[in-house]
Order: structure tokens, then C-alpha cells, then sequence
């Protein structure tokens, strides 16, 4: 099973346990993940404005890239999946926007949304299946309360992410019983961490982490996991109310295989 | 072949089977065979004749010779039996009336494209492996099949019988045919390429009903174009436009119908290729309803008598591609 | 010239069932819903009474350009005439397609009699289509009127 | 400041304002509700009116987390965060509008901080 | 020729405002064959008619056209009114210049012009016409009711008090519907099972009406006044012509874990069961999926306590044909999953409810026998939260695009209740708009708000949290006040959108009646027809044509029945004279038209014909039976050689028609 990959800029630098442990596991479970040779930052951000073209360039190039591989192209942070999959979805379904994004690439076959986006997640779910992971652990994470995070990013848009139910999802907690631990369903594990404003309001960001993280604890968790970085960081570092860990889920799987060094 | 036919033919005339024979019968010159009904051996031993250019298909005349008293003996080729087949099915035809006995084929040529050819004075022909083998006044001439053969021979789609009551010769099987590689190419123009193509084509037209009158799906009691209540009849067009008309509604009653026996285009005296106007309904159809061959049995329900449910939307039309 | 495209006027014959598209077509007017003129419409009692001898006929007298609107497929008032129509306009369309006549002249859609708004809207952008494509000029041409 | 129109922001957010029955489900759905002035479902009906000035002038378009709630729960499809991001960029588009200035980013960093949030900040806060 | 007379219609200003009138009679009086035109502000009055009378009398007219609505509107009208004046009613044509043109076309001109062309085909057809005849076919006089609910048993009651046999088709063990699960009744609150429990027994004992409870239709064949019905008798492995229903089998019975449906999941029932006490008929059904006896052989002890010998393990389910002159639709609603709707919790939490769930709670033959206590302990709640609209007015694709009409009334009385019966709970109704329209129902809602004090907040609920603590957060927007609010609520009940049932969609296509988007019937015309499907025969009772309330369900149930016993007063119908008829010397019998005909309204027989050669020839050909056609006209362009036509709509008819218009 052989897959690209986009591993995005945060995975380079601050975050990479996430892609470490994402590329051991792979490899344990027999899926070859071949790092796109040309990726660039996707932006970080989905601009919902039509009229910004520029900002979402560089998502689209990668993108175009992963269609002459010919594989449908992995992707493992939150934010990265989700500006991908979002522009993906408007070189498809946005005529007026593809159309400008073309005239600005001047690629000698114009691309229109044909590379097949997915998360790591749902690798796992749809192509790898929890069964077969379930029966490659070796080291199961048995008596373990783990809390699932998912975010906004991972879910919303839900008619373009089309990941998971976006209100009640499911796909993480399966991962948690897959790996042999307990899945804590709380309420606030799909609302927002408070994200990027941490650089600008610190007092709202925390507010938005702590409720997330108590909420977790408060149903019995012992701990979080999350895909993003960013989630991660406001977790670890705004969510000063509860000092309940938070992992990556690439983390918890290799450690469930027996791979974590 | 020939020499058994007559002599099958005598048998079955002899032992009541049947009371008369319908076959090919030599004309003035050899390549002049017309289609005749024979009543007795010595009628037989005196015109009967099958070789090279024994082209004509009889499906048609048994519309009316199955009507009439007596079973009637039929020769038919391969692709003579789908027309067969396809007229019992519309009970055109009166089966019980008719005795069938399949001959084989490899192709029939006539004495137009010889001419064509420069071959003239022509006083018999033979089957030499893929060549014919031409008596003429001058001596014998030698032709390549492929240079002789008219395109429904050349596409041919099958060597096996599928009506008979009895066979005189080997059975062939279905052939992989390149039937459909003009409509391709056709399909693959754009649209005012095509358009020029038929323009041309069609504008030729003279109206001389040929193709009609030896079309055997074309079997109807009074022709719409011949009906002046029909709301169409026309028997001299007015103006081109209802000459492509013409092509266009024949081509559509017979679809469905149509075996793709290429008759109407090897009597047209105008070289128009009318078999790629039936072949493209052929061709959608295999590819929107599934395979279907016209006359492969007399059950199943003509594409255009049927429908699914989950058939594909007109718009497939916009969808399709192609210019 | 320019000017003289801006106000071509396409002639377009719309072909609908009684039962769906027809009512549709009236509740497209009882909602004040507009779409051109240039539309008429012929009552059939159902789509599978067009035959394609009408369609045809419709450009032999200078149509610019056909539509027929039937039930929904399923939602037949007769319970089978659209399948059996959508058949034979799928094969007729495909070889008017083929014999080099603009396919966009010629269309299917399935409005029902609560459609008003897709009737005006299927009207609106088939008008819009037809007159962007123009007089029917390959038609005209195989007509070989001389000009 | 030059003038922003309401049919650019239409435009830049492809938001059809008036699909807003006023049930005010993404107000009641927003994360950042505290802390906004104006709340989405006012910016979906003041663009509505052409009643924009308080709303480029408003803290509240920084407020906006782009977490989808409002967009996911709008029983309408209305998307009122596209709304807010539109009036956003038409803001971050006038010159010298940045909401913050290069020279302030290493304030505002710490070691742990993930570059996506860098990035996003940039998008979300500067032209 | 012809000799046609042209009659423009004004319809008031709806025509005349955007079409000159006088333009277009003046235009189409010198069109061939006309010999009269003329224009009149309404034609379809009675002034109107008489003036089309008068002129075919004093112009000895055989042909007329009439410019006006739609032919759908008044073709009929107008039919009539030239039979009066002595021509075939079919010898009419109506020009369609108000529905497609003038409330269309804002030009004046434009519209004129496109009236005249209308008009003109309008008489090339017309030059075409012939008199025509309709047959007669006669009318089964018994009638069919889909759905056993209060609209069905009101549509068959007041067809069986009509004096004709009327039946009951109901897929649930007993007739009665969503009103035997209803505690109390808005605006009155009167006990729901005391006003219809009555009119289920009068049901069960009036002979002219039969219920075939627990059964399906699968099959619907034939036309208005001959329809053939198929009926799937589902088994129930139980005799009912020997059950008493005294019920011993449903408490003896050892299978004690099966979702109760009655209520909708709060408590369970045995594997036999009756769904509740006052069902009808009372008779015992056996629960095929959960019966040990009927899964793997083990058990019959329902056969055991049986004193009638009523249990029959080996039943079969039985198909039985109908006929019938009418068909009712009356198939009702359902409330819509709430799946789409997670941000509610709903299937996160036990205490996340339906309404419909609530009206079980607050019931005394419910799960809770009528307490209100939470389904997650059992205990009180003390604040209530109400969400309206959720699912209804929905175009975001997860609900929807319609207002369920019921909610805000219903949530009203939920709310007095709850407050009359614990004035120490805290009740919220968040709320989009509050719509009651109806008699005595807007006083119903104030009273709710200003006598018991429900707190009714604009706005809308946006996440229901539920909390490690039991309680619930209701997380919602107070438009008035402008702020966010946190409610910490025990229960949170949820007014979820109602939907059309889903065997109305396959019901439809069986029947030929047309639907809407939603799945909801369409009614023949949306005022003037609205109980009476588009399909002839076919009629609309209650929810299943769109949202209402009990009152107007059990108004247009019997409105339905009026329809349905006007229809069986009559012994025969008159057919549709626009039937297909094939020409015998053009036929080559192929059989295509057989083929393609919905109806087996074709049949072939060999004839001698005599041949213009004088002889005789015998030759297959077909005939239509003209009784069965319906005139679809599928058969005529089946036909190769144009021997099958269609009377009315003639080839040559609809020829000269795009003629007109292409010209």
C-alpha cells in the first residue's frame, strides 16, 4: 500500500513526534508513505474569501504534484489537511476559482481537483482498517482512558471533510479501541482549542483550551490526543486548569506496535 | 456448394417438404443474379446458381412467399439468418411456412466494384484462398478479396447461423469485427467536421429509394414516406434538408431492428455509406443498454421496446466527449 | 453584425408531458417566474408521445432549438412512458450529434409538476444556450437555402 | 480608508446574506461569542443592511477563531465566518491595516509556539 | 374546412395587462378557417359562455379556440360550454396565454406577439380536430384507505356512513396512528385517546368497513373506478378470527427485552404482544425477529397458555387482489432522525428527547405511567429546555426545507402542562418564530407564556454539552438581549421536523400520483383541488399531502371522503376519448405497440382483409381496447409504419402545431 505524503512545516520543526511516530507506525503496518519530493507550506490557513487566489498557490502546487505520483496523498496535521482538502475541494467544484489558479500556475496540464485527499485517520479506517491494526499491536494500551480531540479543523466543514460525522464522530475513538485503551466521549472534543489567536489574545485562548481539557478530565480521561500541533501547544500550554497530558495519536500507535524508540 | 444445394433442393421438392425453392438464378451476364423462385428439378438444373456473387439476402421475399400456399426452401447465409430471425420476431415473416437450409459464406463481391476495378468482359468467378479468381473474356484475373469485397463483407460480424432447419456445409462462429472503427473515427471529429462529412455524403442523395426497397427491416404495409397522412410523405424531396430527414427517420425505425446486414449500402447508387447512420444507433446502443444484435434470436425485446430503470440520461449525449 | 446577434431571437419548441412538466410550466407562470419568449410550448399527454419525427420536423420548419420535458423517471403519470422516451431521445440526440448538428440544441429534463422554478430556470439557460449557439445555421446550411 | 461596499464583501465571501432566517444558531454556537462586539449573526445581517463601518472598525473580526462552528451549524448554509472573514480581508487590504506589525511577532513567540500558528496569524491578521 | 371562431379571454388584467387582447382576435381573425374573433374580460363566466354559444350558433362554427388559462384550468369549462352550443366538446382547443405567457412576459409586445403564435398553432390543431366520443367503463363501488391513522379512519367512516364498503390497509398490528401515542390535545387539551379510541371501535363494528391490520400494498393496477389492489397479508402467527386479545400470552411470554415502538423505545414488551390496550383489533402479533419459537423451535409457550388456539407458528404471509372504484392515501408522518443533528446530543445523552418521546413520558399508559421523570435516573427534572425547529426550515441539506407547521403548538402545550403539573420546574422554549396560526391558538400560546410563565427565548440553541454531573448544557443565542446564554438543564426536549412516511414514496410510484421534493403528495391544484391526487381516482387524506394538525387532518380526511363517495355515487365513468387507434390496413402486426403498453390495452387477432388485388389476405394486426388506453401515446411511436395514432393528439395534430409555431 503505497501512499504520498505531505508532511507540512509544523512536522519539520515543532512537531515532530507527530511525524516520527507516524512514519514508524506506517511502516509497521506495511504502508509506504513516499514524502511528496516538492511539497511547500500550504498556508496554514483556508482563506474563505473567493477572491484570495494567491495565498492558496502553493496548496494547489503540492496538490498537482501528488496527481503526476498518481497516489492518493496522506496527510497528518489537522491544519494541513484541512487547507488541502478545502482547496482541493474549490480546484473541483469553484469553476471561477480553478480557473484563476490554473492561469496563475501555467501548468502544462491544468489541474482540477483529481489528486483523492486523505488523513492519516482515515488511512488507517479506510484503507488499513482497525481491525487489521487491532491485530498487528503488540503492545496494547489496555486500561488507558484516553479522550479524543478532535478540533474544528480535523471535521468542519463537514460537507467538504467529509471525515466523520462532524458532531458526533467516531473515527478517533475507534483508533483508541483499536490500540486496546478506552475511548472517553466528552462534549467539547470537537470545538476549538482556540487556535491561531493565541498570538493575539492569550486571555480567550485560554479560556478555550481549559474548557476543552476539562471537559476531558472532568469525564475521566487520563489523557488527550489530538492530530495538531496547534491543538497540542494550546492544550499543553493555555489549558493551565488541569495538567491532563496530551499526545499525538501517531505517538500512541507506535507505542501500541511496539515501534516507539 | 452449388452442385449440393441443387441437389438437396430436388430432394426436398421430391419428398413434399416443400413446394418450391427460392434462390439465385444467373441473368444475362454471370455477375447479373437475381433473386427467383423455382418449382421444379428441372427449373433448378436450368438457372439455379450460388457462387461469388450471390449477395442478395431472401428474408425479404418471404414476407410475402410465407403467405402464400405451400412451405417454401430458403437459402440463407450467416448473416441472411439475423434478418430471418429479426422478421419472425416481428411476425413478419410466417416460420411454420418455411423450410431453411444455412449455406456457408466468405464474402460476396458484384460485378460494379469489378468493373470499378478494371475488370470487365466477366464470364465467371471462383474462390481461390483470400482471392477471386475472375473468368473474363480476356482470360482469368486475379483479385484480392479485400479489393473486391463490399464493406459489410469486409466488417462481417458473423459466420454462424442462427435460424435454420438444416445445414449444408461447416457452421462458422461470430466474428470480432471492426464494425464500428469508422463511427469512431466519426465520433472523434469535432462536430463541424462531422457536419461536413455528412453534408457531403447525404447531398448526393437522389432519392431513388433503393436502400428502402432493399432494406429487410423496411417491410412495413404502406412506407410512412409513401403514406399521405403520415404528416411526412414524401416521395420526391422538396429540399435537402428532407433528404437528410429521410436518412434520419429510416435510420430510426429500423433502430433496434436493424442487423446491420450493410444492404442499404451496397445498393446505393450513390456510393453513400448509409450503414454508419445504422451503426451508430447500433453502437449507442451496445454501449448505453448493453451488447444487443438485432435478429440474434426471436425473443428478446428490442432495445427501443424496453427500458431500465437505471438507464443513462440524454445529457450522456453532452457528457460523451468527442467535439 | 454585432448588433445583429444581440437581437437574435431563437425559436424554441418545448415539448411537455401534461402531467408533470406542463403543470410545471403553469406553475412557473403562477409564480410570475420568468423565462423568454421565444419558448412555446406543445402539450403531449406524455413524454413518450414525442416522436422524433416531431423533433425533427421542428428544425425542418426553423427551430432553433428543442426541448422535452417529462416526469421525473419513475414518476411517470402512465408509469413507464418516460423510460421509454428517454431511450428514444437519448438515441435520436446522439445521432443528430453525430450527423454534425450542435448537440446543445437539443435537450431532456425531468421537471415535475411542483417545479415551477426549475421549469423558468431549465427554460432560461436553454434560451441562453440556443442564442450563444446562434441560428441554426447547420441546419440551414443542410436546408441549402441560397442566400 | 477607502470606502468597502457591501457588494465586495458579498463578492469576496460568496455569501448570500439574505438565506438568514435570523434563528441566531451561529451566535449561539460561537466559541469567541464573549469576547466579539458584534456577534455573527449581527455581521450577517448589518452587511445585510450596508451597515459596515462598525463592523471594519470592530475588534471582533480578530476575534473569530475560523473554527467552523457557525458554518456547520447554520440550518440555512449561510456561512456567517465567511461574512467575518470577508470584512477581515477588506480591512487587512487597506494599507497600513495590518492588525499586527512584524516588528511585534517576537513578543509574541515562545519555543513550543507551532509554525502553522505563525503562518495562520500572518494570514489571518496581516495583509 | 373548418369554420373556427376565436375567443381571447382578458381574465381581468392577469391577461390583459401584458397582452393586448384586441391585437391578438384582430391578429388570428385572418388565420385560414377562422370566420369569428373576438375578445371578453372573462370567458369563463357565465357571460362568457353564453357569448361562445351565441356565436357558434349565429356563425355555424365546428371549431373553437380559446385563448386564455392554462387547459388544465378550464378545458373542461369550455368543453362543456361548446356542447351546450351542439359541437363535439372535443372539437376545442385552449391557448395557453396566461400561465405561459402573459404572467411570464413583462413586455407588452413581446407577450402579444407570443399570444398570437400560441393562438395560431392553437387553430392549426384545432383544422385537425375531430369529433370524438368518450366511452364508459363502469365504477367498483368500494373504496380503498391507505393508512389506518386518524385521517384514514375518519375518510372510512365517513365513506362507510355514505353507504359504501371501504377498507383499511394498515401496516402496524392496529389501526389508530401517531393520535394513540398523543397524550393531550392542543388547543383544547382534551385526552387524545378519549376522542379517538371511539372512532376506532365504531371502525372495528361498521360493516360496511373492513381493516386488514398488519398488511401492505404491493401492487396497484387498473385506472379510476378499476383499480386491482394487491394487499400482503403480513403473518402474525396468530389466528385472528380466534384471539379474544385477553392478553395472557403477552405476559407469560419469556422474551421480555424488545424495544417497545408504542414507546418508541423507552420500555419494552414481550415477543407476542398486543401494542396497547385499546388497539383494534385486539388480537395478539408475534414478533418474528425476537420469537424463540419461531427463530429456533424452543419454546411455544404462548401456544400453551393459549385457551382459543389462536397461535399458529406455521402462517404465511398472504397476498390478496382487491378491486376497488377509489383509492385514499393516507399514510401519514413520522418525526426525522435526529442523526444529522448531534450538536444536540441527542444520541449522546438519555435525557436528550423528541417530543413525541415526551408526549410517551407524560402519558399515563406510558413508560413512566405519566410521571415526568428523566429516562437516565428516574428522577425530576427542574429545568426543561424546549428547541423549536429542529430539522424543520433546514436548507442547509441535514433537515428539512419546510415548516413542520405542529411544533410551536405542541411545544406550547408541553410547556403548560409541564408547568400546570410541576409549577417547581424551570421551563425554556427557544424558538425561531412562534407560528399559530388557528383558531384559539395564538390565546393557547400566550397562555402559556403569561399564565404559567414558560420563558420564551428568541433564538436558537447552538450545543447541547451534557456534563460529568447528570445536567445538561444548553449552550443558546438570546437574540433579544444580545447575549450568549448557558442554561444547565435536566432534560432537553427537542421539536424534531416532521417527513412523509416512507412507504408514501413507493405508494406514490404504485399509484401513479405524483410528489413533491419532500415526498409529500401533490394535490391536483394546490386551492381549487387539494384533496384529490393529479391521478384520477386517487385522493389525499391528511399528513401525507403536508404538515397539519389533528383538526385540519380530520377535516381534509372527510373532505377526501366526500370526493371518494362522488366518485362511487356514479355507475359508470366516463373515459378519456383521447385514446391511441391503430389503422388496420397501415398495421404490420410486429407487435412493438404491445410491447411498450403499460396496460395490455393491446391485443392482436389475425383478419382476413381483402386485398386491393382482390383477393382475401389474412393478416395480424392489432386493436386497442379503448376502455383500458389511457392515452399515453407510448404505442404510437413504437409503431414503424404510423398505423397506431393517437386520437386528440394526432400525429398530424401535433405536426401542424410546431408548424404554427416555427413558422
Amino acid at each position: 500500500m503505497t501512499f504520498s505524503y505531505y508532511p507540512g512545516c509544523t512536522l519539520k520543526t515543532k512537531a515532530k513526534d507527530l511525524d516520527r511516530y507516524g512514519r514508524k507506525a506506517a511502516e509497521a503496518l506495511g504502508v509506504t508513505l513516499e514524502e511528496l519530493p516538492d511539497w511547500q507550506c500550504c498556508g496554514g490557513t483556508f482563506s474563505m474569501s473567493k477572491d484570495e487566489i494567491a495565498s492558496k498557490l502553493s496548496a494547489v502546487r503540492s496538490l498537482a504534484s501528488a496527481k503526476d505520483k498518481g497516489n492518493d496523498l496522506v496527510t497528518l496535521c489537522s491544519a494541513c489537511h484541512n487547507v488541502l482538502k478545502q482547496t482541493n475541494d474549490a480546484m473541483k467544484n469553484d469553476p471561477d476559482f480553478s480557473a484563476k489558479a490554473n492561469n496563475y500556475m501555467k501548468l502544462d496540464v491544468p489541474y482540477n481537483g483529481e489528486t483523492n485527499v486523505i488523513h492519516y485517520l482515515e488511512m488507517l479506517r479506510d484503507r488499513v482498517g482497525f481491525d487489521k491494526i487491532a491485530e498487528k499491536v503488540t503492545n496494547p494500551l489496555t486500561g488507558k482512558k484516553i479522550a479524543a480531540y478532535y478540533g474544528c479543523l480535523l471535521l468542519r466543514p463537514g460537507k467538504v471533510m467529509q471525515m466523520d460525522n462532524p458532531e458526533n464522530p467516531t473515527i478517533i475513538e475507534d483508533f483508541i479501541r483499536a490500540i486496546g485503551a478506552e475511548p472517553v466521549v466528552y462534549p467539547y472534543r470537537n470545538e476549538c482549542c482556540g487556535g491561531y489567536v493565541t498570538m493575539e489574545d492569550k486571555a480567550l485562548a485560554k479560556k478555550k483550551s481549559n474548557k476543552v481539557a476539562s471537559s476531558a478530565a472532568e469525564n475521566g480521561a487520563d489523557m488527550i490526543i489530538t492530530a495538531c500541533p496547534l491543538c497540542l501547544y494550546n492544550l499543553n500550554k493555555n489549558a493551565d486548569e488541569s495538567d491532563i497530558p496530551v499526545y499525538y495519536f501517531t505517538e500512541l500507535l507506535a507505542e501500541a506496535l511496539g515501534v516507539k524508540d | 456448394m452449388q452442385g449440393k444445394m441443387i441437389a438437396r433442393a430436388k430432394e426436398l421438392l421430391q419428398n413434399g417438404t416443400v413446394n418450391r425453392v427460392i434462390g439465385w438464378k444467373a441473368g444475362d451476364f454471370a455477375y447479373d443474379i437475381t433473386p427467383a423462385v423455382f418449382s421444379s428439378a428441372e427449373e433448378l438444373d436450368a438457372g439455379f446458381v450460388y457462387n461469388d456473387f450471390c449477395g442478395a439476402n431472401f428474408s425479404k421475399y418471404l414476407v410475402k412467399e410465407s403467405r402464400k400456399e405451400g412451405k417454401i426452401l430458403v437459402f440463407l447465409k450467416p448473416c441472411d439468418t439475423y434478418s430471418f430471425n429479426q422478421l419472425t420476431k416481428e411476425h413478419r415473416i410466417i416460420r411454420d411456412n418455411i423450410y431453411v437450409v444455412g449455406v456457408p459464406c466468405d464474402g460476396k463481391t458484384d460485378g460494379e466494384t469489378l468493373k470499378l476495378k478494371g475488370i470487365t468482359g466477366i464470364t465467371g468467378i471462383k474462390t481461390e484462398g483470400d482471392s477471386f479468381v475472375v473468368d473474363t473474356l480476356y482470360g482469368e484475373k486475379t483479385i484480392a478479396k479485400a479489393d473486391a469485397l463490399p464493406e459489410r463483407c469486409l466488417s462481417c460480424k458473423s459466420k454462424k447461423h442462427v435460424a435454420y432447419d438444416e445445414l449444408l456445409g461447416e457452421d462458422g462462429e461470430v466474428c470480432e469485427s471492426n464494425r464500428f472503427d469508422m463511427v469512431e473515427k466519426l465520433e472523434a471529429m469535432s462536430s463541424e467536421e462531422r457536419f461536413a462529412f455528412w453534408r457531403g455524403e447525404l447531398s448526393r442523395c437522389i432519392r431513388c429509394n433503393a436502400c428502402r426497397n432493399v432494406c429487410p427491416a423496411c417491410t412495413c404495409e404502406r412506407c410512412v414516406f409513401d403514406n399521405d397522412n403520415s404528416g411526412i410523405a414524401q416521395k420526391a424531396a422538396a429540399d435537402s434538408f428532407e433528404e437528410n430527414m429521410f436518412h434520419i427517420i429510416r435510420a430510426f425505425h429500423v433502430a433496434g431492428r436493424c442487423t446491420d446486414c450493410g444492404e442499404c449500402s451496397r445498393v446505393c447508387p450513390q456510393n453513400i455509406p448509409l450503414h454508419l447512420l445504422n451503426r451508430k444507433f447500433i453502437k449507442d446502443i451496445n454501449e448505453f443498454y448493453g451488447e444487443f444484435q438485432a435478429g440474434e434470436d426471436t425473443e428478446t425485446r428490442a432495445p427501443l421496446n424496453i427500458f431500465d430503470t437505471e438507464d443513462v440520461e440524454p445529457s450522456i449525449v453532452y457528457e460523451k466527449g468527442g467535439n | 453584425m454585432q448588433v445583429n446577434e444581440k437581437e437574435f431571437k431563437p425559436t424554441i419548441v418545448a415539448f411537455c408531458c401534461n402531467w408533470c412538466s406542463y403543470a410545471g410550466a403553469d406553475l412557473a407562470g403562477t409564480n410570475r417566474l420568468n423565462y423568454p419568449a421565444d419558448v412555446k410550448i406543445i402539450r403531449v399527454p406524455c413524454s413518450c408521445r414525442v416522436n422524433p419525427m416531431f423533433i425533427l420536423r421542428a428544425f425542418q420548419r426553423g427551430a432553433d432549438g428543442v426541448i422535452m420535458c417529462g416526469c421525473h423517471p419513475g414518476d411517470c403519470h402512465y408509469t413507464t412512458g418516460n423510460y421509454y422516451a428517454r431511450r428514444r431521445m437519448t438515441l435520436l440526440f446522439s445521432m443528430l450529434d453525430y450527423l454534425g448538428i450542435e448537440r446543445e440544441r437539443t435537450r431532456v429534463e425531468w421537471v415535475s409538476a411542483a417545479e415551477g422554478a426549475k421549469f423558468a430556470a431549465t427554460m432560461n439557460e436553454f434560451v441562453e444556450t440556443v442564442t450563444k449557439l446562434g441560428e441554426n445555421k447547420r441546419l440551414e446550411d443542410l436546408r441549402c437555402k441560397e442566400k | 480608508m477607502s470606502k468597502v461596499t457591501k457588494e465586495q464583501v458579498l463578492r469576496s465571501s460568496g455569501v448570500n446574506v439574505l438565506k438568514c432566517m435570523r434563528c441566531g444558531k451561529c451566535s449561539a454556537t460561537c466559541p469567541s461569542y464573549d469576547e466579539m462586539e458584534y456577534h455573527p449573526h449581527q455581521f450577517v445581517y448589518m452587511v445585510e443592511k450596508g451597515d459596515l463601518e462598525p463592523l471594519l472598525n470592530s475588534d471582533s473580526i480578530y476575534k473569530c477563531l475560523s473554527c467552523y462552528a457557525c458554518v456547520e451549524r447554520c440550518p440555512r448554509g449561510v456561512e456567517p465566518a465567511k461574512v467575518v472573514e470577508g470584512i477581515r480581508n477588506a480591512v487587512l487590504r487597506q494599507s497600513g491595516m495590518n492588525h499586527i506589525k512584524a516588528e511585534n511577532i517576537p513578543d509574541m513567540l515562545d519555543e513550543d509556539l507551532p509554525q502553522q500558528a505563525i503562518v495562520s496569524a500572518f494570514r489571518k491578521y496581516k495583509r | 374546412m373548418q369554420r373556427i371562431g376565436v375567443f381571447v379571454c382578458w381574465c381581468g388584467s392577469n391577461i390583459a395587462a401584458t397582452v393586448d387582447v384586441e391585437a391578438v382576435s384582430e391578429a388570428l381573425k385572418s388565420e385560414p378557417g377562422v370566420v369569428f374573433s373576438t375578445n371578453y374580460q372573462y370567458m369563463c363566466s357565465e357571460a362568457g359562455q353564453n357569448m361562445i354559444k351565441d356565436a357558434i350558433k349565429e356563425h355555424n362554427l365546428t371549431g373553437v379556440v380559446i385563448c386564455s388559462c392554462s387547459p388544465r384550468m378550464h378545458e373542461a369549462t369550455f368543453r362543456k360550454t361548446v356542447q351546450g352550443a351542439g359541437i363535439n366538446p372535443y372539437m376545442v382547443e385552449i391557448a395557453n396565454i396566461r400561465e405561459q405567457c402573459s404572467w411570464i412576459h413583462k413586455d407588452k409586445q413581446t407577450g402579444t406577439e407570443k399570444a398570437i403564435i400560441l393562438g395560431k398553432a392553437a387553430i392549426a390543431k384545432v383544422h385537425l380536430n375531430a369529433p370524438l366520443t368518450a366511452g364508459e367503463s363502469p365504477v367498483v363501488k368500494r373504496a380503498l384507505v391507505i393508512g389506518g391513522g386518524i385521517a384514514g379512519i375518519q375518510t372510512a367512516l365517513d365513506i362507510a356512513e355514505a353507504g359504501f364498503d371501504v377498507d383499511i390497509v394498515e401496516t402496524k398490528p392496529t389501526i389508530g396512528g401517531k393520535m394513540t401515542q398523543i397524550d393531550k390535545t392542543f388547543p383544547t387539551l382534551d385526552c387524545a385517546a378519549c376522542i379517538l379510541t371511539p372512532k376506532m371501535v365504531d371502525c372495528a363494528q361498521n360493516e360496511k368497513i373492513h381493516i386488514y391490520s398488519y398488511s401492505e400494498v404491493t401492487a396497484v393496477k387498473g385506472f379510476v373506478g378499476n383499480f386491482t389492489v394487491s394487499i400482503k397479508k403480513k403473518a402474525r402467527y396468530v389466528d385472528t378470527t380466534k384471539c379474544t386479545g385477553c392478553g395472557v400470552c403477552t405476559e407469560k411470554c419469556p422474551v421480555k427485552n424488545v424495544p417497545n415502538e408504542f414507546n418508541l423505545g423507552m420500555n419494552n414488551r414481550r415477543a407476542i404482544y398486543i401494542p396497547f390496550a385499546q388497539a383494534v383489533p385486539k388480537v395478539a402479533t408475534i414478533d418474528a425477529d425476537y420469537c424463540n419459537m419461531l427463530k429456533n423451535g424452543k419454546c411455544g409457550v404462548c401456544s400453551k397458555v393459549c385457551t382459543a388456539g389462536a397461535i399458529d407458528y406455521k402462517q404465511q404471509d398472504e397476498i390478496i387482489e382487491e378491486k376497488y372504484g377509489a383509492i385514499v392515501a393516507a399514510t401519514g408522518f413520522n418525526p426525522i432522525k435526529l442523526d444529522n443533528f448531534d450538536e444536540f446530543a441527542y444520541s449522546q445523552s438519555k435525557d436528550v428527547i423528541t417530543s413525541l418521546e415526551f408526549e410517551r413520558l407524560t402519558n399515563a399508559a406510558g413508560p413512566t405511567s405519566g410521571q415526568l421523570l428523566r429516562p437516565s435516573d428516574g428522577k425530576h427534572p427542574h429545568t426543561i429546555v424546549f428547541v423549536q425547529c429542529v430539522g424543520s426550515r433546514d436548507t442547509s441539506g441535514c433537515g428539512k426545507p419546510y415548516c413542520s407547521k405542529i411544533c410551536c403548538m405542541y411545544t406550547a402545550k408541553h410547556a403548560m402542562l409541564t408547568r400546570e403539573k410541576y409549577p417547581d420546574t424551570d421551563v425554556y422554549v427557544f424558538y425561531i418564530d412562534v407560528r399559530t396560526p388557528g383558531k384559539n391558538f395564538d390565546e393557547f400560546y400566550r397562555r402559556a407564556v403569561e399564565d404559567y410563565n414558560v420563558h420564551y427565548i428568541k433564538g436558537m440553541v447552538g450545543k447541547v454539552a451534557p456534563r460529568a454531573d447528570g445536567t445538561l448544557d444548553v449552550q443558546a443565542s438570546d437574540l433579544i438581549s444580545n447575549e450568549q446564554l448557558h442554561i444547565s438543564a435536566d432534560l432537553v426536549v427537542l421539536a424534531a421536523a416532521i417527513e412523509p412516511d416512507k412507504s408514501a414514496r413507493p405508494l406514490a410510484t404504485m399509484l401513479t400520483a405524483s410528489m413533491d421534493t419532500n415526498d409529500f403528495f401533490t394535490e391536483a391544484h394546490a386551492k381549487l383541488r387539494p384533496v384529490e391526487s393529479p391521478t384520477a381516482g386517487v385522493f389525499l387524506s391528511g399528513t401525507c399531502q403536508g404538515p397539519k394538525d389533528i383538526p385540519e387532518t380530520v377535516s381534509q380526511a372527510s373532505a377526501a371522503a366526500a370526493k371518494v363517495i362522488g366518485l362511487l355515487c356514479k355507475d359508470k365513468l366516463t373515459c378519456n376519448p383521447c385514446v391511441a387507434h391503430s389503422d388496420e390496413m397501415l398495421c404490420n402486426g410486429c407487435s412493438s405497440c404491445e410491447k411498450v403498453c403499460p396496460y395490455g390495452a393491446i391485443t392482436y387477432s389475425d383478419k382476413e382483409f381483402r386485398m386491393p388485388d382482390r383477393t382475401t389476405a389474412i393478416r395480424r394486426v392489432a386493436a386497442v381496447n379503448e376502455a383500458v388506453c389511457q392515452g399515453c401515446g407510448a404505442c404510437t411511436v413504437a409503431c414503424p409504419s404510423g398505423a397506431m395514432d393517437l386520437k386528440g393528439f394526432s400525429n398530424k395534430q401535433i405536426m401542424a402545431e410546431v408548424d404554427a409555431i416555427c413558422k
